[in-house]
């Protein structure tokens, strides 16, 4: 009875900044069945929010989807759309980068929502949680009053309605009844005395409390597909466990599937179905939690996976993998396997950008490395500095302090060269 | 305390932008204009009597203009014609138009120069103080800035200028002292009253940037650790206080050339300079021909609008390099 | 107390006076039509309804708005232009000429009592229906120069310098006291004495202790032609005819006075038909009136002069020979034709033609830059620098004619000067400073500066005795024992034509010792309607019931 | 380490605010009116200070120039000119106190009427100018945030350079040429009639016309002082939202399907709005200060002009006054505003 929800196809998201094209993501592939949770694993930087963000249509300038198709199932949709974009149109999917702007808004909160890293800065500071929660609410009330028309439910609002509605109550945006409804979401979410708290500001709630009431807010539209990027990163490890806990009692009540972004392999190993591990804005390796887990090939999955001491504790960090985080500027990167600057088992093929080949284990392991269909040799090795002055790692040798990653993410952050910080400047 | 990492953003965001250079060469051309005025000039910015054969300005080149002379009790009409001989016009009493714009330029960066100066000297210390010591000090400073800041500047150094009068200052000009330019005046007059007193209405801005910087300074680990060193406090404001503090102080005192720039012509303007060879003094003379002879006030209004932009250009581009902290372009 | 006040007295009209016809004070007040909301809306497309044919109104625009209502309380041309109108003057003075009868119909001088007895005219009545009578004309003199009387005056002590008092004889003949020659003091009061209604001002105002103030039309209550029926402070006066008046109707309904500090603004409302005269012209605004239409310039030269006072007690100024050489490096005819576009005559001793005493025979200093270096060179005072001090916006083009002198002066190459453009009040102070360092204030460190002064009365005395007298009279600008003798000793001829000798010869020892830059006497200059048929006064007086329409 | 410093309003909320926001909104407010009152007491301070030591015998210039010696001894035994100087200044504290802000030197009107009846002309020149910076400013920097780096962007930064770098007399002065001599379509100067009278004629009668002819004398002069104020907003405005829009809130609002105005106006907009609001109680001073200019230019009867006239005759009381009513108006603005501030920004007036 699976069947996908969504299908990504060589997907590219590129950023445009004033050092150069950044490649934040390139020719992705991606295939999330219904009410699974897929999670895509990676370091900082290595695109997974920018994945995210592309599905959900929130790449702002500079940043710009270059290529790809972004397939998404929706009988619904399908009808809608069918007569002003035929072309987008495959069955019962729709392509929605054919989509307009528009369009694409209004699937928003209905049919894809999304969680964030920070909870607190994620709420505007200024209104009351309940507020929030009830726009979304809004949302996806207008969403069903109307559901044959994507366009009457993104236009009915208008400035000219926002500044009436600052003297006028009855044009208040959010009626009454979704401020009820976001009360009982609270409730739903395991926030204690929600009718209070609904009135409360954002910074009066504990950090748990407030990513509660973002999973709260994003499940106020139902949506078909909810992403999480990183939803636990900035908790206490106690209050990860919680909300893990909630994400998944909430994914068994509903049903829906799941976009789990995360640096943290405890939290996939706990949570998911599926994992794609990325690097450097590709999927190096993906597939069932047992091929990742069990049966990987990449090296930089054995990297990932080999830094982790004791994957049963989910507070657990990511050591990090010696040798600098890759740099994404187009003109920086060689058409190359990404990884093989830091690869233990860099080889001559690797210098080759290496396809996706099919691996042992289920049915959707897939491996972007060369190791998959050649057994590693020491005589076609390359030389430990090959790439330049910084030593390259050997096989044994993980083992190399000095090296950080920053641990800092966002699409509109693209990571720089450190630059070096000399003591006594103040930033 | 110019480190590397500011000095390559001052040099990424100068060559990203536009704005900035723009800035700078319009800077540049003003400083010119106004160290080497004498050179520049065609004629004594001071000497009057510069008029037609009829006894009228001289309109811009180009341009003639009908005015009206009585003899005898008779009011007649005449019309005159612009002159290569001044090719920007003369004003009411027959001076250069052209070469008092330049001379101009001098009074007001001069001004804003020393006017901040003035305020840097006396708010920054100030500030320093009260925000490291903190306590009563500090309270006393943000009570007294409470108070300058009910003041709208302008009408504080009116105040301030009704009790100390309007003195000029007489500089020497060193392009006619090292004789590069003759019939020049040998010096020039600068309001000295107007100097002194924009300083005093502006000081309190340094005080407080000073105060807020110092009070984070404060507790910041090596300061502690100086202390713990034994170093004096007096050691500390100067050795570490101070020149972390320096880059706001820097950006906000750019920004304090092209304010002390505008209140110098608007003080000029409502006629408290003590000296004619300003651009708002030379706006208020045009007013009353402003129908008949425009021009008299429209170029110095000019000079005023492109000094001020060029310190403002750069100001915005060295808060943008110096002080990523603080929202800008980028990020 | 007639000489002590006397003196100091004339000091204090000077100043005054210098306002009286300067294009007030940098910034002026504001003019403006405020309409009580009675709907008549007179915006700027229909003006004040006389271009609507609305012959019977006229707006007059002052270059100062009146700001105080108390008629004793000033002495400022401008003022005088609009309650002369409410509070009429007792005698029609003539420039020239003399004072002719008006409220007084007859006067006579009783001979060596120092004493004039004044008969009023019958059946003249005030605003409020109260008649006449001699005793509030002589209340009235009496609260003018009574400095311990209601407000210190500066009419009642410097307008009335040497009239002593007054006392009713019966209900319309007074006696008027004086302390100097009749001739004089027929000079003051024919120009200053005017009446209030005794009972009125001290039962409403207590203007015995106080100045009338307030801004309501029952605040004014005069015998004269026009009421008063709007105040608005700062903005707006608006008179109508008073019905009861005893002499002629005047020639319109109604009259607005506003004012506006600008010459500018003043040209502009007289364009844009909001206004129907206005005084204080600049010479640079006269081709923007000449080229409107239904509105023309009216000049005449009045009793005005400018000049640059040097105070003898300061160094280089001590010197005749200097204070000459400054004299010669000016060029008083190019100033007059620049500067003042033509508006203007170049001057050569301390008042104007048409003035009493005026002397015939003095021309101006002609430039002469060989010799007034050469004169410099004999003072010894070779390489000084002086500062001159001018006023802005006072006289016409006053900055500009500073400016220019100072620019002047420093052409020559043994002299530096430059120009200090300062607000009135600085050279008003260095004015009455005295020429003593300890005696008046501190700012008699200023010797040398721009001023003017109008010869109102008509008389020499009048422009001469305040700059240049010694006993008692702490504010001269002069220290010279020789020209002030030749005044006092004029002070006190009683016969008519003598007089007129010395006061020429005054002006004749003035010119040589230099005691001022003599610069030009000034033109006033006004813009009219062209229909409005009236010619402008050498004293600088607006008077509505010499006009027609 | 983070921190803001905005130096158009030379003033991070930090330093004003850092200290308030462990109280209560009441105590806050408390604590604020006793400070404007400190505040008013210290113009009021140093106001007497510049009169006690201005050149000039006081008695000298309430006369009228050149009163003779006798007069001035009366005179300054009157106003108590011969009192030590701390009698002198309790007096004049105690005058203030009770509202009493003397007798003009140049018209002995009451002060206070010659203030009270300036007042209307200038509000309505502020008021006007405000609207016309806020109606001008905030869709313009709005504009410019959304559409960064593109023409309209360029176009509304350039206006706010050339709005904040042009002096308001010169600009006043062009747009009398420009606008009021060459094309002739607003009068240049003064004020024929004020907005109360004029709302009154159209009470009464019900013609507009008074309206019309208000707001066409208005237009100039509230254009000039409003210039700099619409370029300051602007700029406030665009980096503020600039700053805003890259916060996480803001994606996440995005994400939750809000439509696009939403977002940008309750959102956005009024989170910026906060700050730039304290920034603009501040600028009161420069709003003030520019009415001088701009009333001088414009001929305008308020205040500002008042107070050009009291300098220029040295009217102290008169200077006294008008400075102090600035203050007063200052201060209570700030009241009102840090007010505003805190309750529109829960973080503050909270625990």
């Amino acid at each position: 009875m699976t069947e996908d929800v969504l299908r990504v196809n060589d997907l590219s998201t590129r950023f445009f900044t004033t050092e150069g094209q950044v490649n934040a993501v390139s020719n992705l592939d991606l295939r999330i069945e219904r009410g699974e949770i897929f999670g895509i694993v990676g370091e900082s930087g290595s695109g997974k929010s920018v994945t995210a963000r592309s599905v959900m249509n929130l790449i702002e300038s500079p940043g710009e989807i270059t290529s790809g198709e972004i397939w998404y199932r929706n009988r619904d949709l399908v009808e809608d759309v069918e007569g002003d974009y035929p072309d987008a149109v495959d069955g019962e999917f729709v392509d929605l980068l054919a989509l307009s702007d528009d369009v694409r808004r209004s699937l928003r909160g209905t049919s894809f929502s999304m969680i964030f890293q920070d909870p607190e800065s994620s709420f505007n500071p200024t209104l009351t949680v309940g507020e929030q929660l009830a726009e979304a609410v809004e949302v996806q009330r207008r969403a069903s009053a109307n559901p044959r028309s994507t366009r009457a439910r993104t236009r009915e609002y208008s400035l000219g309605n926002y500044l009436l509605s600052t003297v006028l109550p009855s044009q208040r945006y959010v009626s009454e009844a979704s401020h009820e409804r976001a009360i009982e979401l609270l409730e739903l979410v395991g926030i204690p005395d929600p009718v209070e708290r609904a009135d409360e500001y954002p910074h009066e709630y504990s950090g748990g409390m407030l990513q509660r009431a973002m999973i709260a807010q994003a499940l106020a539209g139902e949506p078909d597909l909810l992403i999480a990027d990183e939803p636990t990163t900035a908790l206490d490890v106690t209050i990860q466990a919680q909300i893990l806990d909630l994400l998944d009692e909430l994914q068994a009540e509903t049903g829906m599937t799941i976009l789990l972004i995360t640096h943290n392999l405890g939290v996939i190993a706990r949570m998911c179905d599926q994992v794609g591990v990325m690097y450097a804005g590709e999927i190096v390796e993906r597939g069932t939690l047992e091929d990742v887990f069990d049966g990987h090939v990449h090296p930089y999955t054995e990297g990932l996976l080999g830094s982790v001491p004791d994957l049963e504790r989910a507070g657990g960090r990511l050591q990090p993998i010696p040798g600098n985080v890759p740099s994404l500027l187009d003109h920086e990167m060689d058409d190359r396997c990404q990884f093989a600057d830091r690869c233990p088992k860099a080889m001559e093929d690797c210098l080759e950008h290496p396809p996706e080949f099919d691996a042992p284990g289920s049915d959707h392991h897939e491996v972007r490395c060369v190791l998959t269909e050649t057994e590693y040799d020491e005589s076609r090795a390359l030389p430990a500095d090959y790439f330049g002055g910084k030593e390259r790692p050997t096989a044994d040798a993980y083992a190399d302090p000095g090296t950080d990653i920053d641990e800092s993410t966002g699409p509109g952050n693209p990571p720089r060269q450190p630059v070096d910080e000399p003591g006594g400047d103040r930033p | 305390m110019i480190s590397k990492r500011v000095k390559s953003n001052l040099k990424q965001t100068f060559s990203e932008s536009l704005l900035p250079k723009i800035g700078l060469v319009l800077l540049l051309s003003i400083l010119f204009m106004a160290m080497f005025a004498p050179v520049l000039a065609t004629h004594d910015p001071t000497r009057t009597g510069h008029y037609t054969e009829e006894g009228a300005e001289y309109p811009p080149l180009g341009h003639e203009y009908t005015t009206q002379v009585a003899a005898d009790g008779e009011i007649g009409e005449v019309t005159v014609q612009g002159s290569s001989e001044h090719v920007l016009g003369t004003n009411n009493v027959g001076q250069d138009v052209y070469s008092r714009f330049l001379y101009g330029a001098r009074v007001s960066l001069l001004v804003g120069l020393l006017g901040t100066s003035m305020a840097v000297a006396i708010g920054v210390p100030v500030g320093l103080v009260a925000g490291y010591y903190g306590g009563r000090i500090d309270d006393g400073l943000m009570r007294i800035a409470d108070v300058m800041l009910a003041f709208p500047a302008l009408v504080l150094a009116l105040a301030l200028i009704g009790v100390f009068g309007e003195s000029p200052f007489y500089v020497p000009d060193p392009i006619v002292r090292a004789g590069l330019a003759e019939g020049m005046p040998e010096s020039i007059p600068i309001p000295g009253t107007v100097t002194i007193v924009v300083g005093l209405v502006t000081w309190v801005w340094f005080a407080r940037v000073a105060r807020g910087e110092a009070l984070s300074i404060r507790n910041e680990e090596y300061v502690k650790a100086a202390r713990s060193f034994g170093a004096s406090n007096r050691t500390i404001l100067l050795k570490h206080v101070l020149p972390n503090s320096l880059t706001p102080i820097i950006v906000l005192a750019t920004i304090q050339v092209a304010v002390i720039i505008l209140l110098e012509a608007s003080l000029a303007y409502l006629g408290f300079s003590g000296t004619t060879l300003s651009w708002g003094y030379e706006i208020e003379r045009g007013q009353d021909v402003l129908r008949t002879r425009p021009w008299v006030s429209m170029l110095p209004g000019i000079g005023i609008v492109l000094a001020v932009i060029s310190v403002n250009l750069l100001g915005d581009w060295l808060r943008d390099a110096l002080d990523p902290n603080i929202e800008g372009e980028g990020r | 107390m007639k000489g002590a006040n006397r003196r100091s007295i004339d000091r204090r009209t000077l100043l005054k006076l210098t306002g009286a016809a300067g294009a007030a004070t940098g910034i002026g007040t504001l003019a403006g039509c405020l309409d009580d909301g009675n709907g008549t809306g007179n915006g700027d497309d229909d003006g004040n309804g006389d271009v609507n044919g609305d012959v019977d109104e006229l707006t007059i625009t002052l270059s100062q708005f009146p700001d105080t209502i108390d008629p004793l309380d000033h002495i400022t041309g401008d003022y005088f232009d609009v309650y002369d109108h409410i509070y009429e003057p007792l005698f029609d003075f003539e420039p020239g000429e003399g004072i002719f009868g008006r409220v007084v119909e007859d006067w006579e001088i009783q001979e060596g009592e120092g004493t004039t007895e004044l008969s009023l005219r019958d059946g003249v009545v005030f605003h409020n229906g109260d008649d006449l009578t001699a005793e509030d004309v002589a209340w009235t003199i009496n609260r003018t120069v009574d400095p311990e009387m209601g407000v210190p005056s500066p009419i009642g002590t410097f307008g009335l310098g040497s009239i002593e008092g007054a006392e009713a004889v019966d209900d319309t003949t007074l006696e008027v006291h004086y302390g100097a020659a009749p001739g004089l003091a027929e000079f003051e009061f024919g120009n200053y004495a005017r009446a209030l209604n005794m009972e009125w001002a001290i039962d409403n105002h207590d203007a015995e202790n106080e100045a009338i103030s307030g801004a309501d039309p029952e605040d004014f209550n005069g015998t004269g032609p026009y009421e008063v029926v709007d105040f608005t402070s700062g903005e707006e006066i608006v008179l109508e005819r008073f019905d009861d008046y005893w002499g002629d109707e005047p020639p319109f309904e109604t009259v607005r006075f506003n004012a506006d500090g600008e010459s500018s603004g003043r040209v502009a409302s007289l364009e844009t038909e909001e206004t129907d005269l206005t005084i204080n012209i600049l010479p640079e605004d006269v081709t923007t009136v000449q080229n409107a239409d239904g509105v023309e310039v009216r000049q005449v030269t009045s009793f005005r002069n400018i000049f640059c006072p040097m105070k003898n007690t300061v160094e280089p100024f001590d010197s005749q020979e200097f204070r000459q050489a400054m004299n010669y490096a000016v060029d008083n005819e190019e100033i007059v034709n620049t500067i003042l576009s033509g508006f203007g005559e170049p001057r050569g001793q301390p008042v104007a033609p048409g003035i009493n005493g005026f002397n015939d025979s003095i021309e101006p200093y002609e430039q002469d830059i060989g010799t007034a270096e050469s004169l410099v060179e004999e003072s010894g005072y070779g390489g000084v620098e002086i500062e001159l001090v001018a006023p802005s916006g006072r006289y016409l083009n006053d900055a500009d004619v500073g400016e220019t002198v100072a620019d002047q002066i420093n052409q020559l190459d043994n002299v530096d000067c430059e120009a200090n453009i300062v607000d009135f009040g600085v050279v008003s102070d260095a004015n009455q400073a005295g020429v003593e360092p300890d005696e008046y204030g501190d700012t008699w460190e200023i010797p040398f500066y721009l001023i003017g002064w109008g010869t109102i009365t008509g008389d020499t005395d009048y422009g001469v005795q305040g700059f240049f007298t010694i006993p008692d009279n702490p504010n001269r600008t002069f220290h010279d024992e020789e020209l002030s003798d030749a005044i006092l000793e004029s002070q006190q001829i009683e016969d008519p034509d003598e007089r007129r000798v010395q006061l020429e010869e005054v002006n004749q020892l003035a010119h040589e010792k230099a005691p001022f830059v003599f610069l030009h006497t000034q033109e006033s200059i006004y813009g009219v309607r062209d229909d409005i048929q009236w010619d402008p006064r050498e004293d600088e007086t607006v008077y509505i019931w010499e006009m027609e329409r | 380490m983070k921190r803001k410093r905005d130096y158009q309003a030379l003033d991070s909320l930090d330093t004003v605010y850092g200290y308030y926001i462990q109280m209560t909104l009441g105590k806050f407010l408390v604590r604020r009116i006793l400070q404007g009152v400190f505040v008013i007491w210290g113009v009021i301070t140093i106001m007497f200070g510049l009169r006690a030591v201005s050149p000039g015998d006081p008695a000298n210039l309430m006369l009228a120039e050149g009163a003779t010696q006798a007069l001035v001894e009366q005179v300054r035994e009157e106003e108590g000119l011969n009192e030590p100087i701390y009698v002198q200044y309790f007096d004049y504290l105690q005058g203030m106190v009770v509202g009493d802000f003397g007798y003009s030197w140049q018209s002995n009107r009451e002060v206070e009427a010659m203030v009270i009846e300036r007042i209307p002309a200038t509000i309505e020149l502020a008021v006007a100018a405000t609207i016309v910076a806020i109606v001008i400013a905030i869709p313009l920097g709005v504009i410019s945030a959304t559409r960064r780096n593109q023409p309209s962007d360029y176009g509304a930064t350039l206006f706010s350079l050339l709005g904040i770098s042009t002096p308001n007399f010169w600009l006043g002065l062009m747009l009398i040429l420009i606008l009021g001599v060459w094309a002739g379509l607003f009068p240049t100067g003064r004020r024929p009639v004020g907005f109360g009278p004029a709302v009154l004629t159209l009470a009464q009668t019900g013609s507009p016309s008074d309206i019309f002819t208000w707001l066409k004398y208005i237009a100039l002069p509230a254009i000039t002082l409003g210039t700099y104020f619409t370029a300051l907003i602007t700029r406030l405005t665009r980096s503020g939202m600039v700053d805003e829009l890259g916060k996480p809130y803001v994606t996440a609002s995005q994400a939750k399907g809000l439509p696009a105005v939403l977002v940008r106006y309750k959102h956005v907009l009024r989170n910026t709005m906060i700050p730039i609001l304290t920034v603009l109680g501040l600028q009161i001073g420069t709003l003030m200060g520019g009415a001088v200019i701009t009333e001088t230019v414009f001929n305008w009867p308020g205040l500002g002009l008042r107070l050009i006239d009291a300098l220029d005759a040295r009217d102290w009381p008169l200077m006294q006054g008008i400075v102090v009513f600035i203050a007063i108006a200052f201060v209570s603005i700030n009241i009102v505003v840090d007010a505003l501030y805190a309750y529109l920004n829960p973080q503050v007036s909270d625990e």
